[in-house]
């Protein structure tokens, strides 16, 4: 069961690193932003997983608080609406 | 006077609840829990504005109303999973992605931005909130999504506990495609 | 049998993850991948979510699996929403055909 | 014997993941994608600290490293001029092609 969630977790660990193809070719701030949201998600998973194969449950409490803290960076993200003049051309964002 | 007292009880089990799952269910604790759990619950009484008085904000049927449809809405989210993996697998990736304006029934508040959340895990449908409508970026524009939309609008009123009311302005037409326009 | 069941659980829900990476990598726009995130990601979290719930030892910790899965949901509902917003407000159109 | 290749891996995976974070982080000219890739790498490393049984580290790294430090940074960005995607992140955007 152990080799299970090792294996699980080395997988998503794998897709977590090609995600940073999207934050390498955006084209847009906020396509970025997103992939840091997929390694936010990724991660929880990550460490439920990890959680299990270690035999560690404190690790939920770790996922726990990555739940709840991993949306204030998309948070003060989008607060740079209000800062940041309207961009007409963000196409070119690149 | 009842109603706050029954208001007071409710939230007390709630952050009761969430101590005694915080803690994985042991008991050493559970004294210290209590304590905070009474604090947080009347911390609204001290804090509540005057005005709010006459109809306490029913905290804990809200979110047990919530919990009834919660298998629901889960069910309906396997569907958009399952939806937008097969879209993005399938070597050719079927998109033909639309946006369009719904008028929204629901009064202001909390309900809508509720409601955008659960259009976005529906299958196909991405929501946002602007004034009385919901902005929703569809994957698949030859399929029709009022229904849906309206039934889960209901959910949520039914959820908090309001009224829907008729949609604002020309409305028969509650399809309004904008695709052209500020997106 | 339940061993099983978890197991089929997990697997999917890790599927449904690589679907998600898929999505955020080939589709064209902001949107669509909000798309692929919000629901794909969610998704295969709740899946491992009851997979690990299956085995948990304690009804609390099954809870506590079960919180964290409704919090992410939470969370990245807002999340995609405010995505969205702040795509609309620059402007950055909607990929058509 | 499996169960030990696939720990030897994920440590591997793990280990070279972070340095390359680091790295692209140090290096990225423009500022946002640097933001981005530091908020990743605190994720990373909290990871790490997990798979190092190093539960506390891997808490408070989660909290700090990866939420509130990046959502400092973010609000840095902001209040910097030029806003973000004009001006200097987006000319170092469009010139260095490297991430």
């Amino acid at each position: 069961m152990t080799t299970l969630y090792l294996a699980l977790t080395l997988f998503l660990l794998l897709t977590l690193a090609a995600g940073f193809w999207r934050v390498r070719h955006g084209p847009t701030a906020a396509d970025r932003m997103l992939a840091a949201q997929l390694f936010g998600t990724t991660s929880a998973a990550i460490l439920l997983l990890l959680a299990e194969a270690l035999e560690l449950p404190a690790l939920r409490d770790v996922a726990l608080v990555l739940a709840l803290l991993a949306v204030i960076a998309v948070i003060a993200f989008t607060a740079s609406v209000k800062t940041a003049t309207p961009d007409q051309d963000s196409r070119d964002d690149r | 006077m009842i109603s706050q007292l029954a208001g007071l009880l409710g939230r007390f089990t709630l952050f009761l609840g969430i101590w005694w799952l915080l803690t994985d269910g042991r008991q050493a604790g559970l004294m210290f829990g209590g304590g905070i759990a009474a604090a947080a619950a009347m911390l609204p009484l001290a804090i509540a504005e005057p005005r709010d008085a006459g109809k306490p904000r029913a905290l804990l049927p809200t979110v047990l109303r919530g919990l009834v449809l919660l298998p629901f809405f889960l069910w309906q989210s396997l569907y958009g999973g399952i939806d937008v993996a097969v879209r993005a697998l399938k070597p050719r990736m079927p998109l033909a992605p639309s946006v369009f304006d719904y008028r929204l029934r629901l009064p202001p508040g909390p309900a809508p931005v509720m409601l955008a959340s659960l259009v976005s895990l529906m299958p196909g449908t991405l929501a946002t909130v602007s004034g009385a409508r919901l902005r929703v970026h569809v994957l698949d524009a030859t399929r029709n999504y009022q229904d849906e939309l309206e039934l889960l609008e209901a959910q949520v009123a039914w959820i908090f506990d309001v009224a829907l009311q008729a949609p604002q302005a020309p409305a028969p037409n509650v399809w309004q495609h904008s695709t052209e326009q500020d997106v | 049998m339940i061993v099983s069941l978890s197991i089929a659980l997990l697997l999917a829900g890790v599927g449904f993850f690589f679907a998600g990476t898929v999505g955020l990598l080939r589709f064209p726009d902001v949107y669509t991948r909000l798309h692929a995130l919000t629901k794909a990601d969610n998704l295969g979290l709740g899946l491992i979510v009851l997979g690990l719930m299956l085995r948990a030892e304690t009804g609390a910790a099954a809870g506590k699996l079960l919180v964290i899965w409704l919090l992410v949901l939470t969370a990245s509902g807002a999340a995609s929403q405010l995505v969205a917003s702040w795509a609309r407000a620059r402007r950055i159109r909607p990929w058509q055909g | 014997m499996a169960g030990l290749i696939l720990a030897w891996a994920l440590d591997g995976v793990l280990a070279l993941l972070l340095l390359w974070l680091a790295w692209r982080a140090l290096s990225t000219p423009a500022l946002f994608r640097a933001v981005v890739l530091f908020i990743a790498f605190g994720l990373v490393l909290a990871l790490v600290w997990a798979r190092l049984y190093a539960v506390d580290v891997a808490l408070a790294e989660m909290a700090i490293g990866a939420g509130v430090t990046g959502a400092l940074l973010l609000a840095a960005l902001v209040r910097l001029e030029p806003p973000i995607g004009r001006g200097r992140e987006h000319r170092q955007d469009a010139e260095g092609d490297e991430v």
